[in-house]
């Protein structure tokens, strides 16, 4: 069903020419994307375009009901322009992106300050958000946390145990990916799109050639699509057994964390026999696969497949029947729906709220047009709703997975591919594992990528794990914290 | 959950932790490759298909002198191993690439076909960290593969914390530094404070190629290309990222804990 | 005074060596029961061998208070070992404290303990230390009165004499006062010490840490020491446990050296069982909400009423 | 003769200081020094007439007759006066030596004279009260003394909270005043003579029910003195706003004249008690004991923290008191010793590290001008010694070996516990769940002492004047010096200490138990029972000092080459920690407020103010308080109830001379019937 919406609609990893894109004055730009937000729609992509030294705003919305993508482009201008903040939560971060990036000033913005500060101080320096209160006191976890995992600052405000207000300042881990593709693509190009998350490689890999062969007009092999589909799945399953174990780690609870260490390890395992590394880095090219699978080696695949699941269903068995985890799960790190909602959650964070959202359901492409894999919905909100959400995925992943091996396509995996079109647009969106991975990709009159926006899902999700700390006790942050297990690199690029 | 089912599963499964070192080291992934084997001599002087093919230039051809490949720069995408018309660069299936110097990881001169492995540590440190070892992570840019890696490295398949290697909380009580990314401009300082704050004797590892020389990212004005320029750095493990057995192999190589199966060099 | 020293000598130097060697056995087993081989049990001495050796870096803000606490740790937990009877029945220092100065000695290391988690100005350290504090302050009172129980049953606080008189009636072990006080100082032992439902000790987060927050700061001989009187307090409370509330097997005071040696054996079977039940209870448990431990303690305190009433019921 | 050399020497500071009220710097070396000479004289006479073992030491001497018949001011000291004569000596003289340094910072801004000659005329009255011979002596005494401390909780009358703090001082002391008064009324009318030698075991002459009433009139009358809950909520209002010297004399001494009350009256005057009289003085012990510490845990006012402590130590006496009637009552004498003396170990400690914790407030204060803990920090670099001290005092308040709290709480213990023997009844109960509450009482103290010397003394400065505070004078050092020598001697050698209270316990429970106590030539102190616990501070400490070389031998045998570095604080690699991360003394005991939030009612709120989406809020505020249970639940109704009843009795003075005259004719008319 279409709706009338100004705004031109295309369908996930298609192209249109730069033309096409509807143009407004920034004044009415603004206020139709604002509409479309009031509406209840999403906000997947929202950056300027340089032209010269002014700045054209671009907004890439889902209209998942509509299981449809808009765009719209505003006209270039300078200085500054009303923010959608205030009105619409989502757009909180894009805003403050485009200032840092380009440096018009969005006004009235309620929480302006820099995202990843790469020009000139590091992050975390300037003045953070203070309770006042005789008893307030701060607790700076700084970049350097005490497990192994990535630099983050988190600012507590506490009085004793409880936290008043959590912010968190990243950008430890900005490498300036985007800044290296504009002229692109270039021979490192795709090596760096692999790298832009290292555990959703597969998720971003798989929308830069989406992207690349939707501006180049034409679709990678069938087989390759199938192959695709079938890493990422994988990819899935990986995260969410390593997540699960981290959560039971994070409870000490022994049992559960070590048995999905180990069952982590093998879905890597599984892979690297298809591509030779453990994280899927050199099987997904635009065009198509690299490397292909024999039927021995995916009967092998099928067979190691069958036995990973039944560790992982027997350790997850322990995780649920164990009462003392139960009450740690729950009412812990709570996010309601309507704030959910407002901040624009993505992924398995935004199921565990109730939220229906996933793009092979709502936006399918390549190989998920043929096959469905069933959307996992946990109502409460809390760190037991996303473990629950986590393990529902991996059921479905699996059986999806069996499915699939048990009906292998055939035909070749790589196909060559022809230049881009020159000023077109192309928007490709794939459910990574943490959430929905948005690649915009704009071409110049040279055919080659003037402005590349890549949007990982923690970037949408940081806000609600600040979110949902407000009101807990302190001690349980880094459960809260390893329920969402946002990616620092995919946030910080 | 209860006790009895624990215990008795656990008695069913047994010990799941592999033998190696003791026993034979796990095969990598047969399309994995391992280290890269340069023979200068089959190189013809005219080509130069691999140097234009690498994402990362990690090969260069001085003039007069036979191709050079610095493995810490190699992300070990294979292009040149496909695009090479006369075998010269080749895998070789081969885990163990730790060195000590940076200059170790440059293959092509004659002798130097394949890398240098690391020695262990001097008589003194070694005698101070044989058995305990404990490491403080500092992830400095990067893509968090190579934290994944060594966080498998603590489950019960590998379990470092059979060797008395362990990662601890705070630099106090830590005897070395390991760090992964190609540490940003954004983690330069965090990194400083970081070694200041270990105990001297200390040692440094660089893990992965972003560490050795900036990975994927190499060139961009954002970070250092690697740890070596900010604090001195006593083994280098190259990989994008380096396979957990890599790493395992490192470390012991570091600490002599390999026993006599498989020390070469 | 009848301080002989081969018996002193012989208690200082068990405590010394026994104490890392049952931590390394408890870790070693807890890595088993996950199908890992784990560090090897004497993983500790190396850790303390290297720490002793190693540099040491003090923050700039501690003050003297700093440097002595791990001194003040590390002799108070000694000196209560000394006091509580490991293989025969008189402790070596039995004259100069019975229970309660063991109980004062340990409440003496933790408020250093507690200081040197809060001098160097890092918020992990008050934590720590706040949270140290509020459990023992609830922990002491569940075990004051279950040793209360036992002591009064014994009709003294010395523990040699407390030892010998519920040894001599060997049905006494089995009456509900008894049992209901092991329990008691069995969940105080799990909080003294750190364990899993209280606190994880191999914990990596430093906003869930209890005892590991207050030692971030430490390196060097100190961090030796602290972790040393860590483990030696473990011992002492584990030998409270096993030799004065079950103290089948304890060697009389004029034991003859066969006696000594069936002692000591029953004393180190005793104690390898008792890790193994605390090893399963951290293996089967998630660690409980920082806000519920109270209550486990206020249970644990209710046991021991219980313990007193029954003994006021049953005698 | 020692003695009364020593209140001459008060009289005599007392009258210099007023005179050369101008000269300041000559009034307080005068005023303080002589208070200092007699406290020696007063330390010197009691010890040795303690030591003599003598029973009386003073016959009872007329100071004053006046015209009316038997209004005589009798002076009489026996062991248990001389007892409490070395506290005050002992307390008044480190604390003049303290305040001959301290007064200085009154120099130019208040009247040092006036200061110097109320401190003498304190000790005066002090000691007189506790060699009181006759009633009118001790009453006499005991109003001046709460006079003059009223004079000196409202000094720095400046400040409206010292007012209102004095005027709630008045009213409670001369509430207790009352009932002293009655009591002894109801005793002397029985005895017919006002001396106390004739009161001795005047309670066999009255009915039961005449001594109960006198029993409840006393306690109320002392606990009031005394500070026991729920009659104490004048004590953490009017210490803290004393003078810091002054307030360390109140908390160390002025409370123990309650005790003194309590001991003289129950052991001597009222002649053998009812069990419920030492159950219920240990049940108020306990119930002070567990509150007074939970209240001093949320303070962070550091002289209002040592205020609540002085309650909970009060109820740690009473509870040995208590127990020691329980066991005169059952007829074990032996044990009634044992606990009493628990009970008066207990109440030197106390007046000692009491007073050498104020002195370190006072000390910390003046360096820092604030009492509010959360405004300190970072002292213990800055202001080495008095740390010490504080932190020796602190040791020992919180009943850790080796120092004195901790021996005076194991007698506690060895006699609540040896007391669940000695009835068959449910109360024996008691004494084991009272050993539990003085557990529980010692580790949250413990816990509070941790955070008071914690948050005061360590970490970072947390403000300009913590930033550049020095360390206090000489004399102040000194001061501080004297009490932590105390401490530490009664810590270590107990059983010295033991053999002067003989005589005090053969005065009032017939029996000298300091050789049953000692073992092993006074090094281990026993409890007097054939193999009960013993405990031997002194060797505890020798154990340490023989123990040390074994870490020190580690040190030299592995770590000889290890070298030390100062480096910044680990933060996790940020820019650096600012003060406002350090943990707040609210904070450190937010998880106890929350375990006992039944008994302090905490209320939060939480003002979050935003101008466009509630997601980022501009401002954030967070206040808490906790109920005063006392105040709100008993003694507001009461003062309500009070005024509601006085505003309708102001219907009686109608003003009509008639009505007077009738009110007049009722009241004879009343009488007459009364009186035949």
């Amino acid at each position: 069903m279409k709706r009338d919406t100004p705004f031109t609609l295309l369908t996930n990893g298609t192209a249109l020419s730069w033309a096409d894109v509807p143009e407004w004055p920034l004044a009415e730009f603004l206020r139709n994307v604002g509409a479309e937000l009031g509406r209840g729609e999403r906000l997947s992509s929202f950056f300027g375009v340089p032209e010269g030294d002014a700045l054209r705003l671009v907004a890439v919305l889902a209209f998942d009901a509509g299981n449809t993508l808009a765009v719209g482009r505003s006209q270039s201008f300078s200085g500054s322009f009303p923010a959608l903040t205030a009105t619409h939560a989502q757009a909180h971060l894009f805003e403050r992106e485009i200032w840092e990036q380009h440096g018009v000033v969005p006004e009235n913005h309620p929480w302006l300050k820099p995202v990843r500060k790469d020009h000139g101080a590091g992050p975390a320096v300037g003045d953070f958000f203070r309770v006042d209160g005789r008893e307030i006191h701060e607790v700076a976890v700084g970049p350097v946390h005490a497990g192994i995992i990535e630099p983050g600052h988190f600012r507590f405000q506490c009085a004793g145990e409880e936290v008043l207000h959590l912010e968190i300042a990243l950008g430890f881990q900005h490498r300036g990916v985007e800044e290296a593709i504009a002229g692109g693509p270039h021979r490192a190009t795709v090596y760096q799109m692999e790298t832009v998350a290292g555990d959703t490689t597969i998720g971003h890999a798989t929308a830069y050639a989406n992207a690349l062969e939707a501006l180049a007009g034409t679709e990678a092999p069938l087989r390759a699509q199938w192959l695709r589909a079938i890493a990422l799945e994988l990819e899935r399953l990986a995260n969410h057994t390593g997540d699960l174990g981290a959560l039971a780690g994070d409870v000490a609870f022994l049992p559960t964390a070590s048995a999905c260490g180990k069952i982590r390890g093998d879905f890597l395992n599984l892979t690297a026999l298809l591509c030779g590394n453990r994280f899927g880095r050199g099987l997904v090219r635009p065009g198509g696969c690299l490397l292909d699978g024999d039927t021995e080696r995916l009967s092998q695949l099928r067979k190691r497949l069958e036995t990973a699941l039944a560790e992982v269903q027997q350790a997850a068995a322990w995780l649920w029947d164990a009462a003392s985890v139960r009450t740690r799960f729950e009412h812990t790190g709570h996010l309601h729906a309507k704030q959910a909602a407002a901040i624009g959650l993505v992924g398995p964070a935004a199921r565990a709220c109730g939220l229906v959202r996933d793009v092979r359901f709502d936006h399918p492409t390549g190989w998920h047009r043929f096959a469905q894999v069933p959307v996992s919905v946990w109502p409460d909100g809390d760190v037991f709703a996303r473990a629950r959400v986590r393990w529902l995925e991996i059921q479905r992943s699996g059986d999806f997975l069996r499915e699939q091996l048990d009906a292998v396509p055939e035909g070749e995996t790589m196909s060559s591919l022809p230049a881009l079109a020159p000023n077109s647009l192309a928007v490709a969106l794939v459910e990574g594992w943490r959430g929905e991975v948005c690649h915009v990709a704009l071409t110049g009159a040279d055919g080659k990528l003037r402005r590349y926006k890549i949007t990982d899902p923690s970037f949408h999700n940081w806000t609600g794990l600040a979110l949902a700390l407000r009101g807990q006790a302190i001690s349980d942050f880094p459960l809260c914290n390893k329920s969402f297990n946002l990616s620092y690199c995919g946030f910080d690029l | 959950m209860s006790v009895h089912d624990t215990l008795l599963n656990r008695l069913k499964r047994g010990c799941e932790t592999m033998a190696y070192p003791k026993g034979p080291a796990p095969a990598l992934p047969d399309r994995h490759g391992g280290a890269l084997k340069v023979e200068a001599a089959k190189c013809d002087a005219s080509c130069s298909a691999c140097v234009t093919v690498c994402p990362t230039e990690a090969i260069a051809r001085p003039a007069g002198k036979p191709v050079a490949l610095d493995l810490g720069r190699c992300i070990f995408c294979a292009e040149c191993v496909t695009v090479c018309p006369t075998k010269a660069i080749t895998q070789s299936n081969d885990h163990r690439m730790a060195v000590r110097q940076r200059e170790d990881l440059v293959l092509g001169d004659t002798g130097k076909e394949q890398v240098r492995l690391a020695q262990a540590l001097d008589e003194k440190l070694r005698r101070l960290f044989g058995r305990s070892l404990k490491l403080r992570q500092v992830s400095a840019a990067g893509c968090n593969a190579c934290e994944a890696d060594t966080n498998v490295l603590g489950t019960i398949g590998w379990d470092l914390g059979r060797f008395g290697i362990q990662f601890v909380a705070s630099p106090r009580h830590a005897d070395g530094l390991l760090i992964t990314g190609p540490v940003s401009k954004n983690m330069e300082l965090a990194l400083k404070k970081t070694y200041i704050a270990l105990p001297e004797p200390r040692i440094v590892i660089a893990l992965g190629a972003c560490a050795i020389a900036g990975g994927p990212f190499i060139g961009h004005p954002q970070h250092h290309n690697g740890a070596s320029g900010l604090v001195p750095v006593d083994l280098f493990i190259p990989g994008c990222p380096p396979h957990p057995l890599t790493i395992l192999d490192g470390l012991l190589r570091l600490l002599d804990r390999l026993g006599e199966s498989d020390a070469r060099r | 005074m009848n301080l002989d020293p081969l018996n002193f000598l012989g208690q200082t130097l068990a405590l010394l060596l026994l104490a890392p060697l049952l931590s390394g056995c408890i870790k070693n087993w807890k890595a088993k029961l996950q199908n890992r081989r784990g560090p090897r049990p004497w993983q500790v001495y190396f850790d303390i061998a290297k720490f002793l050796r190693k540099d040491m870096v003090i923050s700039e803000h501690a003050s003297w208070v700093f440097s002595f606490a791990p001194y003040v740790v590390f002799l108070t937990a000694l000196l209560a070992g000394l006091m509580v009877p490991m293989i025969n029945a008189p402790a070596p220092l039995r004259l100069f404290g019975g229970v309660l100065a063991v109980v004062g000695l340990l409440a003496l290391g933790r408020f250093f303990l507690a200081l040197g988690g809060l001098d160097p100005a890092s918020a992990f350290g008050g934590m720590g230390s706040s949270r140290e504090m509020t459990i023992s302050a609830i922990a002491e009172p569940a075990m004051m009165l279950a040793i209360f129980t036992v002591a009064i049953t014994a009709g003294s606080t010395d523990l040699s004499q407390i030892a010998q008189s519920t040894q001599s009636a060997t049905w006494k072990l089995l009456n509900p006062a008894h049992v209901l006080a092991f329990a008691a100082m069995f969940v105080v032992l799990l909080a003294e010490t750190g364990r899993i439902p209280v606190d994880n000790p191999a914990t990596h987060l430093e906003l869930t840490m209890i005892h590991e927050a207050m030692l971030l700061e430490y390196s060097g001989r100190y961090l030796a020491f602290m972790e040393w009187g860590a483990s030696i307090k473990q011992l002492v409370l584990m030998t409270l446990l096993v030799n004065v509330f079950f103290p089948v097997g304890l060697a009389g005071p004029q034991a003859s050296v066969a006696a000594l040696g069936i002692s000591l054996a029953a004393y180190l079977a005793k104690l390898l069982a008792l890790s193994a039940v605390v090893v399963v209870v951290e293996t089967t448990n998630a660690k409980m909400r920082l806000f519920r431990v109270p209550d486990l303690l206020s249970t644990a305190f209710v046991l021991a009423a219980l313990a007193l009433l029954s003994t006021f019921l049953f005698q | 003769m020692l003695l009364t050399f020593a209140l001459w020497a008060y009289v005599a500071g007392m009258a210099g200081a007023l005179v050369l009220q101008r000269a300041e710097r000559l009034a307080n070396v005068l005023g303080f020094g002589l208070a200092a000479l007699g406290g020696v004289c007063g330390v010197v006479f009691s010890v040795s007439s303690l030591a003599a073992g003598r029973a009386v030491t003073i016959a009872p001497v007329t100071l004053w007759s006046g015209p009316i018949p038997d209004v005589r001011l009798v002076v009489e000291a026996d062991a248990l006066s001389c007892f409490f004569v070395l506290i005050v000596s002992l307390v008044g003289l480190a604390i003049s030596v303290f305040s001959l340094g301290y007064a200085r910072t009154y120099y130019g801004r208040k009247n040092v004279g006036v200061l110097a000659a109320v401190f003498n005329a304190l000790l005066l009255v002090t000691t007189l009260v506790f060699i009181a011979g006759n009633l009118w002596m001790f009453l006499i005494a005991w109003e001046l003394m709460a006079l003059l401390a009223y004079g000196m909780v409202s000094f720095e009358h400046e400040d409206r909270e010292a007012r209102q703090a004095g005027v709630l001082y008045f009213i409670m002391s001369h509430l207790d005043a009352a009932c002293i008064l009655l009591g002894f009324l109801m005793l002397a009318q029985a005895a017919g003579d006002f001396s106390f030698a004739s009161l001795r075991g005047i309670g066999a002459k009255l009915s039961p029910q005449q001594r109960d009433a006198a029993f409840m009139l006393f306690v109320i009358g002392f606990g009031i003195k005394a500070g026991a809950v729920p009659l104490h909520i004048w004590l953490p209002v009017a210490h803290p706003v004393a003078p810091s010297n002054i307030s360390a004399l109140m908390s160390g001494v002025l409370i123990k004249t309650g005790i003194y009350g309590l001991v003289r009256v129950c052991f001597e005057f009222l002649g053998p008690p009812p069990m419920w009289w030492g159950a219920s003085l240990l049940a108020a012990g306990t119930v002070s004991a567990v509150l007074g510490v939970l209240y001093a845990l949320m303070e962070h006012d550091l002289k209002r923290l040592l205020a609540y402590h002085s309650i909970e130590n009060i109820g740690i006496i009473l509870m040995g008191i208590g127990a020691a009637l329980m066991f005169l009552h059952t007829g074990h004498a032996v044990l009634a010793s044992l606990a009493l003396i628990a009970g008066l170990y207990h109440t030197i400690n106390h007046a000692v590290f009491k007073a050498l914790l104020f002195l370190g407030a006072g000390a910390v204060l003046h360096a820092t001008h604030t009492r509010n803990m959360e405004e300190m920090g970072g002292l213990a670099k800055r202001m080495r010694w008095t740390s010490l001290f504080f932190l020796v005092g602190a040791v020992a308040i919180s009943a850790l070996p080796p120092l004195n709290g901790f021996v005076s709480e194991w007698l506690t213990y060895q006699s609540l516990l040896q007391g669940f023997g000695t009835t068959t009844s449910l109360v024996r109960l008691m004494f084991p769940l009272g050993g539990a509450m003085l557990a529980l009482t010692g580790a949250l103290a413990a816990a509070c002492f941790v955070k008071a010397f914690g948050i005061t003394f360590l970490a970072q400065p947390r403000s300009d004047h913590a930033r550049n505070a020095h360390e206090a004078s000489l004399p102040v050092l000194i001061g501080q010096g004297v009490l932590t020598a105390a401490c530490v001697f009664l810590g270590l050698f107990p059983t010295a200490f033991l053999k002067l209270l003989d005589p005090l316990t053969q005065q009032l429970t017939g029996h000298q138990l300091s050789q049953q106590l000692t073992l092993a030539n006074g090094l281990v102190l026993s409890d007097a029972t054939a193999q009960g616990g013993t405990v031997s501070t002194l060797g505890i400490t020798l154990m340490a000092v023989y123990l040390l070389p074994v870490p020190l031998a580690l040190w030299a045998m592995f770590g000889r080459k290890a070298r030390t570095r100062i480096a910044p604080t680990w933060d996790c690699g940020q820019r650096g920690l600012t003060p406002q991360m350090e943990y707040t003394a609210t904070g450190f005991s937010k998880p106890l407020r929350m375990i006992f939030k039944a008994l302090f009612r905490p209320r939060r709120e939480v003002q979050r103010e935003y101008d466009f989406s509630p997601y980022f809020a501009t401002t954030l505020r967070f206040e808490s308080h906790m109920e005063e249970v006392f105040q709100t639940r008993f003694y507001r109704p009461v003062n309500l109830w009070l005024l509601r009843l006085s505003r309708r009795l102001r219907a009686l003075q109608a003003g009509s001379l008639q009505a007077y005259l009738i009110y007049v004719f009722i009241t004879l008319v009343a009488l007459l019937l009364f009186a035949s």
